[in-house]
């Protein structure tokens, strides 16, 4: 038997360092130097990948210097494409939450502070690889050019509604872009991801495919099963964690983040493990560029945390005022990712004030216009489609039941 | 009903300090729903609690506490949420009590706001209740108005068997009859909407005769109990309402002497209908009641599709719909 | 009815290379009941192989596999152990087609062995088939003979909708009427375990009349079928016997056009009762055939217990119960 | 994007190295010499603990001495009834499958090779603590000296069967022993004691909980919940990963095993992670030790893996020679737990070949009178109880449904 002292157990509740009314406190956060760390070959051993999942990859140094092994060394036109992805995010969720508060749509999520990490990750990626996302991952649409009218006929649920007034705002359907039908119920796409990422291996393809899932999601059974049928199949895959500090109302450490980083869950499992500075464009970038050469060189799957942080509410029926302090977004260490990489433009000589101050008017007045467009279909209240268009593809064909139940309705 | 739910919880948790609660968001901030407002304030961060995003391990923990001794109260942030935790539920805490002998049992309540009505989409807008009713070992509530759902709650947090706790969202802030173009009245106009301050219990397998009529009975609970009001008026049926309260054990003999008076059924539920809860009760009425049936028994339900968002009034049984199967069923 | 589903699993892999096979077992090893036995040899490792004992992730990647394009077909070893899936099929597999308006879906197919009088007790004997009709997106069939259960199969793993297949494990290796002291008879004697070795389908939502009769309907699907047929034989009642074969969508016609026929019905099913698929059934008949009905619809079913170890035979609904309840229908 | 080859993906399927037919073959697994861990304070930081989940802690080496660290330096007595509960363990387990095999009883799963886990786990705990297992660790309740006869009764469902008939035999409850009630589900025990481990924290209780599962079942959601929950509340649970090669047909591999030790999936929740030598009994009490002191000073959990080998076949329902080489058990590197413990004594010079055989013999005898007595209680086919009694315990009392079922029961 074991020689504890008698002492009285007690139940250990995890609790954020402030709570609203006090000043936002970053100070256990570890901010490695950018540029440090090697970057190993992808089929470098699990042991020798240990560290990364510990570490955190920056590329952007204080000086907005691009700077280490990691730094993927895209050129000034990627880059401002990239910056261009962004800021249109940006401003797309700024006018999306207008429009919710307008009436124009019921709901609203935004990803401010977050657009390295959709944008990045997109651009790293093949058009024609497979993305599973979450609701925070508008910007992997951006950045695949994808027509946001459609995206706003889908929050105003209008009859150019993809989803045919279907589902909440936000979950999107993309399947020309090879986005997937984002699901209300969280991590779920997490092993379906696997499962289309073993399904292309067993093909022979040559598409990879990738998940997103929240710092909080790393909860679900489905983050488990998805690491678990990855590293069994070794299939080509990448899973991703974007790790903004926040899930509703509970802080990280509700979601075991205290105790060690969500990258390193990947090490039990024998999966290499990034954590990654997610306001840092070049590091997301250079560090998912790793991760497809692994995957689509048949050396196996990676998980990808994204270290960031949600300056925004959770979505439109959330206020952040009621558990953290006022404002802390201004005092997250890492930055802001549209900012950062603005002034690494800059640094480089290839942008400048007035051409930001250009782009910026550019995509408003293109968000401006696209809505105009879109709010001529309609907004909240316009019914997307026939009432008894409901009853289709609930299976491929109508069996009877549902054909009584569609003329019982009619008949009403 | 918000804070009816909220009075239970606070009861329990100051009359037996082995009452917890816990669940996603719950903690410091109260709740989506704010139904655990102020609990952790009051009673401290290890009695009420925010659980990570997972729904099986908050109700396998609670399993694992119920055995210890406790009486954990566990919140699934939406109905449509608990399949993640579906198996604990059906396998392991149903189940508990009759493969040990009676040697372990968890007294644990699971409370979850269900129904649509709120604009939510179809996963957030769910009435999986029938799907419980099938799982012997588990007691399954929902009450329509805040005096049973305290009185319920805090029988159900008292009761020594697993209990499914519904708490019809659309109702949270008012009653609704399915006319959701008119203004929302708030409980407090409504006579079900006062709350005694003090501790009391509404037995759970009670019924509770909302209305007496003679002609038809109409079966029903949650939302759905004012709906069969309205509808009833607008039909100008002179229907029995009843409202179910507790869907397992039913309360058979308050169904059985309404429909022995009345000789007409209808069944009102949002659920969809095939093999919803609505298929057992027309089974039971059937079973009981046959020879003194005058017509059909009648199911009004949601439609069998995913609750859809845009759709979401030509999805929701209302008065209307009701009104015409009441007119129909008086024909019969 | 073993070979008749390896032999179906067979056929689909060698017509369809998208056709893949998986499961806890089911690779090198060809699964604990041996359905998939050969199929790692034949096709290849890549083809037909283990998965970790994760149901949850084994339904998560088949809906994966689906919407890259491919046919899986996944074998939950117990049908008790369906319920760590339970998020992927209900939410998932079940929506997905609707949810994102027909840009995506995955014509998954689950098998899964049900079903008891195997000695197997509380966890490898269940019959969860009802739970799955109330989940809108789902099929649901069951087979009651090798015949059928190859056609059925082809039929499924070929639909381009979710199918949940479940095999009642007591009649894998021949028909058994519920004579559990009866030495069990291959299928080698059965007129339906003859099987043709070419591609055949039986459609879903086709129900088989085994049995024409006068007197009275028996509703019923998988083992209850031979059991249906001993009991109304030791009866003496002259019993139409329905073999529904598909669950959702029920083959609504066949079932009407019999009750019309006989005036009388009888459900009977393994699962518990409450909220069963049997309630279902009762309901779809009192609506569709209460003018006809001479006496009261009864369902005989399993009791609302865990399936029991010691007193499986006291559960199970055999033929003396179903003899009995056929007299008192006729008598009513 | 990335740089990687147009290469077609392959899908990787894990397969054992060898199949029936072949000659076992282990020279893959590193069995590192005994006694050259250290043994780390309880409240050691993470980091430092991260190579306990790759090593392998040994105590007993070649020469049967018991060496380093690791060694719990138990008195001789101690040993001696360590050896006795090994040996019982097997002497019932061949009884049981006798008893199976002349029809006394349907079914029965043996741990044949594993003794060595429960009941020095057992030991190592103290008896008020609260233990969780699978179907594989009856060795718990013969080291808690609960009494065989019991266990026989339920295998036979007879009517002193203790599940009055409602379970498989082998699926134990004995709460007197703090022994819960086995699922036949696999792992749903797992964040169940997590659940009871944080309820006796809240109530400031000593008494700790500890929970069984094997390789394969690792595999399952509640594995990740049960970490997740016990590394956020900090609960005082032991959580034992009994990787005995095979789950039924399927080797380690189908569950992640040849990518990472079970042990590590410890380190991405920030847990200590132990990896043992299963079959060294004065390891697996040594790291059992550790852990208990470690959950009873309210310093965390600890994940605990026992390496060791499934001798017998899954259960009386499995052959094993249909998937992997016969004898397989007798090239296993571990060897034998009993024979090891056995040398170590006879090497301390405090035990002989004669005591050996008179203890064997006196254990023989023991669970042949059990098995008389039990026998006389009557074997499969008695009935345990009044049929009626299924209707009991589905709730604490009995509704009109029910009982109406009942009285239709009882009327045929
Ligand atoms: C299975 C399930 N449980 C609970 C919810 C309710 N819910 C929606 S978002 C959310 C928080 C998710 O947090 P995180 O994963 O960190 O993602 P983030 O919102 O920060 O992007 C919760 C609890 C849900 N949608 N699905
Ligand atoms: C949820 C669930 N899925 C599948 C099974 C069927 N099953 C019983 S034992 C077993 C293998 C378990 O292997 P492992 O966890 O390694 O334990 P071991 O038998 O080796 O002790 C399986 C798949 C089950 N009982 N429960
Ligand atoms: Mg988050
Ligand atoms: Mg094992």
């Amino acid at each position: 038997m074991d020689d504890a002292p008698q002492e009285r157990l007690r139940l250990h509740i995890p609790e954020p360092k402030v709570r609203p009314g006090a000043t936002p406190d970053f100070s256990d956060i570890e901010v490695p130097e950018a540029g440090i760390l090697d970057r190993p070959p992808i089929d470098a051993d699990d042991q020798t990948l240990h560290d990364f999942a510990f570490a955190m990859i920056r590329v952007l140094d204080e000086e907005h210097r691009a700077v280490g092994d990691w730094n993927p060394h895209l050129d000034a036109d990627t880059l401002r494409r990239g910056l261009r992805y962004m800021l249109h995010t940006r401003l797309f969720d700024e006018a999306m939450l207008r429009c919710q508060r307008q009436g124009k749509t019921s709901f609203y999520m935004k990803c401010t502070g977050e657009e390295a990490v959709a944008v990045a990750q997109a651009m790293a990626h093949r058009p024609d690889d497979m993305f599973f996302p979450s609701y925070r991952q508008q910007g992997l649409l951006v950045a695949r050019d994808w027509p946001l009218v459609d995206l706003m006929c889908q929050i105003f649920n209008n009859p150019k509604d993809r989803t045919r007034g279907r589902q909440l705002p936000v979950l999107y359907s993309a399947r020309d872009a090879n986005f997937f039908s984002i699901s209300g119920n969280l991590g779920t796409q997490y092993p379906q991801a696997v499962g289309w990422a073993m399904a292309s291996a067993y093909k022979h393809d040559s598409r990879i495919a990738a998940a997103w899932v929240g710092d909080g999601t790393t909860a679900e059974a489905d983050f488990h099963h998805a690491l678990t049928f990855a590293t069994v199949y070794q299939a080509p895959v990448i899973l991703n964690v974007v790790n903004n500090q926040w899930a509703i109302s509970s802080y990280q450490g509700i979601a075991g983040g205290e105790q060690s980083t969500f990258a390193s869950r990947a090490v039990g499992y024998g999966l290499p493990g990034l954590r990654v500075d997610g306001n840092d464009f070049l590091a997301v970038y250079g560090a998912t560029q790793w991760a497809c050469e692994r995957a689509r060189s048949n050396a196996g799957p990676t998980l990808i945390e994204t270290f960031t942080y949600r300056a925004a509410a959770h979505s439109t029926s959330d206020d952040p005022s009621g558990y953290r302090p006022a404002n802390e977004e201004q005092a997250w260490p890492l930055g802001d990712p549209i900012e950062r990489l603005k002034q690494h433009l800059i640094t480089l000589g290839e942008w400048d004030e007035e051409r930001h101050e250009a782009l910026t008017e550019e995509l408003r007045a293109a968000v401006k216009a696209d809505l105009k467009t879109a709010e001529s279909y309609g907004t909240l209240g316009t019914l997307p489609d026939e009432p008894r268009s409901m009853f289709d593809d609930v299976f491929k064909e109508l069996p009877w039941h549902l054909r009584e139940q569609r003329d019982e309705m009619e008949k009403l | 009903m918000i804070q009816a739910i909220n009075s239970a919880l606070d009861i329990c948790m100051s009359r037996d300090p082995d009452v917890l609660v816990f669940g996603e968001d719950v903690g410091y901030f109260g709740g989506v729903f704010r139904c655990t407002a102020g609990l952790q304030k009051k009673y401290g961060k290890t009695r009420c609690f925010d659980t990570p995003i997972s729904e099986g391990g908050m109700l396998g923990a609670a399993v694992g506490m119920g055995v210890y001794g406790l009486r954990p109260v566990a919140e699934i942030q939406f109905a449509d949420y608990i399949y993640p935790a579906f198996d604990q539920l059906v396998s392991e805490l149903a189940r508990l009590r009759h493969r040990s002998a009676g040697e372990f049992h968890a007294p644990v309540t699971v409370r979850t706001p269900c129904g649509g009505g709120i604009f939510g989409g179809q996963t957030h807008s769910q009435s999986p209740e029938g799907v419980f009713t099938h799982v012997c070992g588990l007691k399954t509530v929902m009450p329509s108005n805040p005096f049973d759902a305290k009185g319920l709650l805090i029988a159900a947090i008292e009761d020594d068997d697993p209990v499914v706790f519904f708490e019809p969202k659309r109702i949270y802030n008012g009653p609704f009859d399915g006319h959701h173009d008119k203004p929302l009245q708030p409980w407090g106009k409504h006579p079900m909407g006062e709350v005694p301050e003090e501790h009391y219990r509404i037995e759970l397998g009670r019924a509770n005769v909302v209305r007496e009529g003679a002609d038809c009975t109409i079966l029903c609970y949650g939302t759905m109990v004012h709906v069969a009001l309205a509808g009833a008026e607008e039909a100008h049926v002179d229907a029995e309402v009843v409202d179910l309260r507790t869907l397992l054990p039913v309360d058979m003999e308050t169904i059985e002497a309404s429909v022995k008076k009345t000789g007409r059924c209808l069944i009102l539920h949002e659920a969809t209908k095939t093999s919803g809860y609505g298929a057992e009760l027309l089974s039971l009425v059937q079973e009981h009641c046959f020879w003194h049936l005058e017509a059909p028994i009648q199911r009004v339900t949601g439609w069998d599709t995913p609750y859809p968002h845009a759709f979401e009034w030509h999805y929701f049984p209302g008065p209307a719909r009701l009104a015409k199967a009441l007119t129909r069923l008086m024909e019969d």
